[in-house]
């Protein structure tokens, strides 16, 4: 069951350059068990910014009616949902999506979940509901700058984590594939989300894995009516096969779509 | 009396309300926020002779009270929609607009005569105006000779009703549908969108991986009015108002501009639920206007009496 | 270096920004706000031969992200220009851009020979697209023989460069652009108002008493862009963009487009101070985006290669 | 020397049905000093509302720089604009325009002062001044029902006051000019705001008076430089003579212009 609300926001703060984190509640969040799902937000009720914006399930509090969702203020949406305060509503359309297959990891096996950016907010709720089954998660988590890191001790809470930055100002430097291999990390399971090339890459050091990548996509609708999210299936020869990264995804197994 | 009723050739709707097409896929999508049956009619996503994938993404993007899209007319082609997208839709009692679109005259022709023998195909709608689509497209759209010649092809091979598209990327709009009006068109559909572009500052390219791509929402409403106030003065055929409508109030002066029906397309984008809220909220609103029935606002912006039903 | 400064065929700018005509008066109102000095130009409310009052009120009508006009040209004509509007913005050391309307070739001709002799002003603008007035107007703007004899007649009499002001309400803008400019066009404004109109639901009229009126602001904005993007790459001429600039992102936005300078006009009257807002922040913008030199953005676009100067 | 400035929500209320008292404050109001200019307010930066909303200075307290506005609450603008509370900012471009001449009463006259619905506003600061001039003022007020009467009261405390409704609901029944002649009141000179028949009724009555009159017309700029909100001038033979009500008005004397 779909479905919309105006949820009602707890809190909203900066918890790194540009990176806030939401607060809201209401009853829809009764619904959102499945981590990696998204929610579609509309910023607000004036007609100059008619897209809904996508944006990831951080974490869920059932019992309280709560989520969680982290996110960049950059552009004209964000920016203005960044200036929402306390006791506000927000729009809220979902959840939305396919998120990541709790079950592809049995029980004692080890999960590694790496996150880019931006990318890393959905793996929260998947390392606690993963945990709660009795997984064993390692975190790779990988920013561009010491300013732009958040959530590191929320992930180290529940298991090994490693923060990488690019420019070294914080954890070790480089990638989050370097920091794989160099600590020879074994997992059984991969979950992955963040920018593209770093999914690409993943995609390609483990695609003998069970890997499961988050992808992003512009959207118009987020509900699978408009084809805008659209990507190519690999392997496909007629060229006309697809999937909507709103619908069928945001979460693929490796192999599935064209990056 | 059902004060909401309109009857259009081919449509008769229980309200003036349809889902414009491109916006509302083959309805299954927003069947699970809402009894499709509320709806007046459905216009479904432009059909092509054979599957296509569209354009590479980014295909939309944001502006100032619109959007740009550059889907591409992406869809499963014309047997997958006669044998997929159809039957699903047949479980509800709405008429299905079939919106039609092709790159030769043959394909239109083609898709036509098949997709109007389908059970549940109250209407064609003759996309002659879609931006995206490099061959053909834009050039049946703004030349009144070629797309005369279109309507009377694809009516010679239609069952049902032909609505013509009309594209707004024109300097004469009435021009033309004068002339597909003469070549047989039972109505029209205007607007498509306008042809517009964004650029990435930081990338230096446009957002689209198309280039352009069209422009819709409520920046473009005030063209949308403009063209049907000019052109319902001058046609016989009704018209299906459409761009930028968000609310009932929109639906109002469309019609008051002339229309005789309206679609809703981007508006679905920003708020799955907003055609039953229009049609929830019509009645209060002609209440408010003292209007007995939605089809005493038809033309009333240029009517010389605006007789009450 | 000034990082700001562009060159234009009789417009030597301090900077790219100018206030676009009709939006702007003769500059005495916003010479209130701030100092006219810092404009890169200014171009000045259009010229009839004849004073005009215009169409009647109302006038303006706001829409999403835009506004309707129907000013219908009101000015003191050209004898009230030569002798009231231009001695007094000789003050300023900016190059005026004088904007000129008419309904014959002959009305075009004469204000040009009279005011393109104006000490201080440094272009012509030729209003071939005002959607307002009934004669002339809007044919000049849509036929591209017509635009170009009209171009050829007034770059005979002009003193100083002419840029020919397009309308957006065409279906082939870059035919029109290909033909003034072989007909001596110095370079070409783009774009004017879409055709637009508004009715009010309660009286069931149009709110403008014209009936229709020019779209300007952020709504036109991707069809600006979109229009200069195309045109920029096939003529040789600058181009001076507008249509909906609010910010320094939509200047830089419009210059790689492909425009030479902005002109910025329905954003004064929102904020008015909005020209010297933009003119300020524009080279932390350069900053941010790594430009020496806001020539570097010209058609950034689709250039082949961005050579820095 | 004319300004803009972001003033601060002091209070909102809904005095009347629709019908909403603004107090906002800052430094811009002490430049409000004359009655019948008015403001032009830009009621959020969102960009699907380009045009500012011209409101009428209703009073203003110079020492503790606060301004009242009225409104009512209508269109798209005025509507979101109610929504504002205490504590946010509204950006106020203005005083604008030229406003009701006090000097044209001397003191110990009468002046009599003429509103119409939401005409009303600007003749309160007018009777305010005036009186402080030593002017003895008469309101009368007229409102469309009783649900729509407001300031009764604070008009009273300055000088007789009348209030007349169209239905009859409240007050005496029917128009101002009906009151006007009824209570047979006399005055040296009159100052109306209002709907424009009602403006033309008292000019074409009371041509011979010392009449002023404020109007309303749509407007793009509020400065003078777009020429939407032009009047014709009264037997002006050319026709291209013409006065702007955002500059030469909103107040002109009786017979400049043509209403
Ligand atoms: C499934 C999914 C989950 C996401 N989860 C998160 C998250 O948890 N936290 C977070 O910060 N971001 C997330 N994003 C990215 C986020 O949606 C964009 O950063 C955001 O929409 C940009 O909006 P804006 O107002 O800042 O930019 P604008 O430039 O104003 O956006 C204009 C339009 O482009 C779209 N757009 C711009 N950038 C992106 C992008 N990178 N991806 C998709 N659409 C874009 C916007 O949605 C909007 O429709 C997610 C994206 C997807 C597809
Ligand atoms: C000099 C002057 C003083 C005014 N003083 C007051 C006052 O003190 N209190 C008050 O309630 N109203 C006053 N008005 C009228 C007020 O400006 C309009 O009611 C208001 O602008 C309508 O905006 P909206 O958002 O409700 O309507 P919308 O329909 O959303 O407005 C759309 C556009 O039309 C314009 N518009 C609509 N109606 C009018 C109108 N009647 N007059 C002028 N422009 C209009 C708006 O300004 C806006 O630009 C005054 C008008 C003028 C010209
Ligand atoms: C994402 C998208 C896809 C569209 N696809 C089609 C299409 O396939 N066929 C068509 O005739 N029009 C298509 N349109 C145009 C709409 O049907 C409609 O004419 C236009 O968007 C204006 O209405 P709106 O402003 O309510 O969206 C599409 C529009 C959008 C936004
Ligand atoms: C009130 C108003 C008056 C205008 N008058 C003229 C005019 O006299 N001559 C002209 O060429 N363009 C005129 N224009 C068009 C503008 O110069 C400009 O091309 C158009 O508004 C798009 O820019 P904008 O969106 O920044 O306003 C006018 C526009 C407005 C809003
Ligand atoms: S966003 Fe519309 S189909 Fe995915
Ligand atoms: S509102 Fe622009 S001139 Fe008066």
């Amino acid at each position: 069951m779909i479905k919309k609300e105006n949820l009602t926001i707890k809190s909203q703060k900066e918890i790194a350059s540009n990176i806030m984190e939401l607060i809201c509640s209401g009853s829809l969040a009764k619904q959102m068990t499945e981590p990696g799902q998204f929610l579609h937000l509309r910023v607000d009720t004036s007609d100059d910014l008619l897209l809904r914006r996508p944006i990831s399930i951080c974490d869920v509090d059932v019992d309280n009616e709560t989520v969680t969702m982290l996110y960049r203020a950059e552009g004209k949406g964000t920016k203005r949902l960044s200036l929402k305060q306390e006791g506000e509503k927000i729009d809220v359309l979902g959840p939305l999506g396919n998120g990541f297959p709790l079950d592809a990891t049995e029980q004692g096996e080890t999960a590694l979940l790496v996150g880019g950016g931006i990318g890393v907010p959905p793996l929260y709720y998947l390392s606690k509901q993963l945990k709660k089954r009795g997984v064993n998660v390692i975190h790779v988590l990988g920013f561009q700058s010491a300013e732009n890191v958040f959530y590191e001790e929320e992930f180290s809470k529940l298991g090994e984590t490693y923060v990488v930055t690019a420019d070294g100002t914080y954890g070790s430097t480089g990638y989050v594939t370097d920091v794989i291999k160099e600590k020879d990390l074994s997992f059984d399971t991969m979950y992955s989300c963040g920018p593209t090339p770093m999914l690409a890459a993943l995609s390609s050091i483990y695609s003998d894995k069970r890997l499961y990548i988050s992808l992003e996509e512009r959207m118009g609708c987020g509900v699978g009516a408009c084809f805008a999210c659209v990507c190519h299936v690999v392997g496909d020869e007629s060229g006309t096969s697809y999937r909507k990264v709103c619908t069928d995804g945001p979460v693929f197994p490796v192999g599935e779509v064209v990056l | 009396m059902n004060r909401l009723k309109v009857e259009l050739p081919g449509l008769s709707m229980k309200n003036p309300i349809m889902p414009a097409s491109g916006c509302f896929g083959f309805g299954k999508e927003y069947a699970n926020y809402y009894d499709l049956d509320l709806l007046g009619a459905i216009a479904i996503k432009a059909t092509t002779d054979k599957p296509r994938f569209g354009n590479p993404t980014p295909r939309v993007a944001e502006t100032s009270a619109g959007m740009l899209n550059a889907i591409g007319l992406q869809n499963p082609g014309l047997d997958g929609v006669l044998s997929n997208e159809l039957p699903w839709l047949n479980q509800y009692d709405v008429p299905i607009v079939a919106n039609v679109a092709g790159t030769e005259i043959a394909d239109y022709v083609e898709t036509t005569a098949k997709l109007s023998k389908a059970e549940n195909v109250h209407a064609i709608e003759l996309n002659i105006s879609c931006p995206n689509v490099k061959q053909g497209g834009i050039a049946f759209g703004t030349i009144p000779e070629v797309a005369a010649e279109l309507t009377r092809e694809v009516k010679n091979v239609s069952d049902v009703p032909v609505y013509v598209k009309l594209s707004p990327n024109v300097a004469d709009i009435v021009e033309i549908a004068k002339a597909v009006e003469k070549a047989g068109a039972d109505g029209l559909s205007m607007i498509n969108t306008l042809l517009g572009m964004r650029i990435d500052l930081v990338r230096r390219k446009p957002i689209l991986a198309n280039g352009y791509g069209g422009l819709s929402g409520p920046a473009i409403k005030p063209v949308a009015i403009r063209m049907i106030h000019q052109v319902s003065q001058v046609v016989e055929i009704p018209i299906i108002g459409m761009g930028g409508i968000y609310t009932a109030e929109d639906v109002v002066e469309f019609m008051l501009a002339g229309a005789s029906a309206v679609a809703v397309g981007t508006a679905n984008f920003t708020d799955p639920y907003v055609c039953p809220t229009i049609i929830e909220e019509l009645p209060a609103l002609l209440d408010e206007l003292e209007v007995d029935h939605v089809q005493d606002l038809i033309g009333g912006s240029w009517k010389k009496c605006n007789v009450h039903s």
